[in-house]
């Protein structure tokens, strides 16, 4: 396992504090965050390159705060995998192992064994640059495993892959980690990737971690805004809580209202954060009337989409809305048409808003 | 293929209003590699008589010798300077540039007098040196100084031009995957580098072998070729001096040739390897 | 922060053993510039005399206006040979190039002689030229000529690399808003090229103004810089030539400064334009 | 408008052949492809960049084929959309009428018109660097407006935004196609992009146009493997028409039949692309019993989505289903579960194999 403890670092425009979490053994966590929160600054910190200003990285249980990277017990792959191009496929696995003063017969055992375990047996003498993406992406975990370290760090291993090579590649990492029970600590910046393969979610931003927790409770209960928008809300309001008449409280947005299930407290602003696949639109309230929100409104445009469209409806406030062909056999709707929207109370999210202007997470 | 798009009516990117001024100066150079070569080609005697003259023979072994002695010294103390300013980002790393650059926008007798006043037997590196029997004046020691004081810009900018092209993340990876500082170096950075450093050589060879105003203000003898050329040029033999010249270009570009077909594989990698 | 991370104790990154051997090399620039300076400090009245001597002052003006004589011929047929060579992609463009990198490699006094032959009053262009008045031999238009052909490479291959960072899109593009293929050269292409187009002309110049064979070869008078420091260092007069070296560097100082200011905000775009 | 008949061009490792396309006045086209299919060199040589090898270009009805860019009337904007780094958003807005020697006084009125029209008045002064992605793809419209073209080639104008500023550039531009009734072709690699934008789309893939038509059409029936990869199909199969008995044909992939809707060909080898999302699993089947494709199976992965869970369910042939949850209210499905998916023979799209080994298109 690897945990970092309050660790801080500064570097150029970066400025990362107090960074406090944990990977737990044979767990996969992903870190997101927008572009420039300091991830990879983050992993490379971990990994040892760069002096940490304060704070603790403990790595298996052994504290490496001062240690230099060669001591860590750390695997590293950066975005483009960083295979030494003066050597072959074998030299690059094999790399760690001479570094480790192994023996020639002994490494070649190993190396052939890795080659074999990661399929690549056929590419051991070619060089780096007459490989495909997904053969560099094998060779540099096989690369990183030979040394077996404690951790691997990957920083976006599959941003740079077609989209074909891509989900195969999540799959042979998945795969891996679920036989070898690695440890890993992967930067992503696509939501399917923290899905597919994520145990934990990290979110950053500047430089502070934001919010941590299992991929589908981050992304179904943002706590921050800017968590909230890499969680893929198509709808986020803001509001104020007022009370509702009834002993609950409603949010007020613009002209309209809206209940959520959360309890608000009573003069508190809101994001109110709504997916647009969580609206269901009608023509006219239907039977199940009273129990969620009922919002009328205008379509303003239509847009296709894989599965249906997309559709922008005007009222109190403004709503992005996906109908499914599936959800709404119904004559689609068109631009101009009077529709009602209806939202679960349960698919209403709330993060407060920070009480001061301007907080860092606005 | 319609004839309305015949190639040769579409004249979109043409660039002849540019190349005909420029072959101003490209021709200016072919002329003055063909007043050497015409002659020469035109008198072999001369030619052969000199390529058997035992002054022109020495003159070319000591410049020769002087320069390969010159980039040794470059490559044991300019690739860690090099490689250090690659890698290093603080403020005072432009004045060390700065300095580095200064014998490359020197005149060329404004080195030679530095070089003199350094290495000469009252100087402050030349009295030390000649204590432990090392002799500058007049003496293959000088001209060697002569030549790494003004070629040390163009090796060292070559060679850290190499390294700043290897990538820090190659060298990030050596040190998890255990390598120390050292071998990292060895392993990824210097390998990776190859085609620089024997290019940033072949540059401060090529300056030091030419250099001629720094090598006669220390050491006017032994003789060098640029000092032969000029002397057999102010001493009337300028048939001699250009069949010199001949042979030293000539030399130079079967060196140059050579040395590109041996390093020709440096530095690319792929399945061929 | 914890004292666990002081900084001074983590030395994954420390370059120091690099710096040591690096060291050396730096060391010599530094002592070679005291060499001068120092003396020349201790002793103001041969400065003083020394700048006011009309010989100095004479071959001053001579360097500074056949340099900067030289790097405007450059400047006229550089820059389209220049924007040519960084716009072709065809197979014959390495051998134009290797042209223009001639004069960089060839040893001094091989140039010197080049320069002779052609421009001496029997050459192959000394003999055109010279029916139309203009004599080389011995003259200003001979020191020019010397720094022309030395300082090619240094002008060309810097605008090249200047006209190579403009992006061919934003040519493009102006031409789709209308600009012909010469408008779209001066409008575009040339102003963002500008900061290369004077390092390119300051490179050229300095190398022009440093020359000392090739322009003694075709003409030792008028003196330039160079020589004058030559002919009083031959002469027995090396604090003399100590006074001129430093003289000279201090001026190129000044100039280089100035030339700075000068152009701090050429190429550099934002909003405090 | 815009017409390219029999367009070819040889440039490098790129080689495009016999392009034939038209965009109609005041429509939007969009030109879609794998990286590599040639799509940038295709709108170059539209604007007059480099020589064709053959056909011809035509624009507002005339001949452009052998005229430099200057001469077509063509606006162009690239992905970063190269404004001139050394003018300012005025001097690049008001470039075109500089070159077109527009006197300085009506020169000015127009750029204040134009700077108006896209709401930088306030950026006038300012020079590219200081400005922000969006700020930058208005001064390129109002500069590539200026010289009134008669068609714009935008080059993946919205590939270099982030998310949000993207949606709004899109919208912006939406807005002044449908206000100034301008003919836009413009190279996209999102499908987004094409239904958000397009009346048009067209398909290319290494120098050869494979499909073209509205968005909906295309997306929903592509006529190329290569086609049906840009569509997003995440069930693609390949299978062969066989006689039903009941004097249909059905498809036979693997062990497992299916039915569609179009009418097979006996003997003929089809790519079956199916829809994620169109996929309805139940635990057994139900009353619709018989009115479609019913095929057993077990789910051997489930992964959390936004809205639901994707699953990978294997049976005669794997398929992979995305479950709603609002389509499937019922307790989740889990690894290892028998379930049943159904297929409407609606959603089952079939593309013909070609019929030569190693086609261009397989």
């Amino acid at each position: 396992m690897i945990a970092v403890e309050g660790l801080g670092i500064t570097r150029g425009a970066f400025n990362l504090s107090a960074i406090t979490f944990a990977v737990p053994a044979g767990s996969y966590t992903i870190l997101m965050g927008p572009s420039g929160a300091g991830k990879t600054l983050l992993l490379e910190t971990i990994a040892g390159f760069y002096p940490p200003s304060g704070g603790t990285v403990t790595v298996g249980g052994v504290d490496v705060t001062l240690d230099p990277p060669e001591k860590r017990r750390i695997g590293f792959a950066y975005q483009d995998y960083s295979l030494f191009p003066h050597l072959t496929v074998e030299g690059n696995v094999s790399f760690g192992l001479r570094m480790a003063g192994v023996p020639s017969r002994q490494r070649g055992e190993t190396v052939q064994g890795l080659l074999a375990r990661f399929n690549i047996l056929s590419l051991a003498g070619r060089y780096p640059g007459a490989l495909s993406g997904g053969e560099k992406q094998r060779v540099a975990l096989a690369r990183a495993l030979g040394t077996r370290p404690v951790v691997l760090l990957l920083d976006e291993p599959f941003a740079a892959l077609d989209s074909d090579t891509r989900s195969s590649c999540i799959q042979e990492v998945k795969t891996l980690q679920q036989e070898t029970g690695l440890t890993i600590l992967q930067v992503s910046h696509a939501r399917d990737e923290a899905y597919l393969l994520a145990d934990q979610v990290l979110v950053m931003d500047k430089g502070v971690l934001l919010q941590s927790g299992r991929p589908s409770e981050v992304f179904s209960r943002p706590a921050h805004r800017t968590v909230a928008s890499i969680a893929g809300f198509e709808n986020v309001l803001e509001g104020t809580a007022e009370a509702a008449g009834d002993g609950t409280n409603h949010l007020i947005i613009g002209q309209g209202t809206l209940v959520a299930d959360s309890a608000p407290k009573t003069g508190e602003k809101y994001f109110i954060c709504i997916r647009a696949g969580d609206i269901a639109l009608t023509r006219e309230k239907t039977g199940k009337e009273g129990a969620g929100n009922w919002i009328d409104g205008q379509v303003v445009s239509v847009i296709a989409t894989d599965l249906g469209s997309r559709l922008r409806v005007e009222g109190a406030f403004p709503l992005t809305v996906d109908v499914s062909r599936h959800l709404a056999p119904v004559p689609g709707f068109r631009n101009g048409d009077r529709v009602v929207a209806w939202i679960d109370p349960r698919d209403v999210h709330l993060i407060p808003v920070p009480a001061l202007p301007g907080g860092e997470d606005r | 293929m319609t004839p309305a798009a015949a190639p040769g009516r579409f004249k979109g990117r043409s660039l002849i209003a540019f190349w005909i001024p420029g072959m101003v100066l490209v021709g200016i150079i072919v002329l003055a590699l063909l007043v050497i070569a015409i002659p020469v080609l035109q008198n072999l005697e001369i030619l052969a008589a000199t390529a058997a003259d035992p002054v022109v023979l020495h003159a070319f072994l000591v410049t020769f010798v002087a320069g390969f002695t010159a980039v040794g010294i470059l490559a044991l103390t300019g690739t860690p300077l090099a490689y250090a300013l690659s890698r290093t980002d603080a403020p005072w790393k432009s004045v060390v540039e700065t300095l580095v650059d200064i014998p490359l926008v020197l005149p060329h007798t404004v080195a030679g007098l530095m070089v003199y006043l350094l290495f000469m037997s009252q100087g402050p590196l030349g009295g030390p040196l000649g204590e432990l029997g090392l002799t500058f004046e007049d003496a293959f020691p000088g001209i060697v100084a002569a030549m790494v004081f003004v070629s040390i810009p163009y090796y060292v900018n070559a060679v850290r031009e190499g390294f700043g092209r290897v990538p820090v993340q190659l060298e990030n990876v050596a040190r998890t995957l255990g390598a120390s500082k050292g071998r990292t170096f060895i392993s990824v950075t210097l390998p990776l580098a190859t085609r620089h450093i024997l290019y940033g050589a072949l540059l401060a060879w090529g300056r030091a072998i030419g250099e001629f105003a720094a090598v006669i203000m220390i050491a006017y003898f032994p003789l060098v070729i640029s000092s032969l050329i000029y002397y057999r040029f102010t001493t009337g033999g300028i048939a001699e001096s250009q069949a010199i010249a001949f042979l030293l270009i000539l030399l130079c570009m079967v060196l140059f040739f050579v040395f590109r077909v041996l390093t020709r594989r440096a530095g690319v990698y792929d399945d061929r390897g």
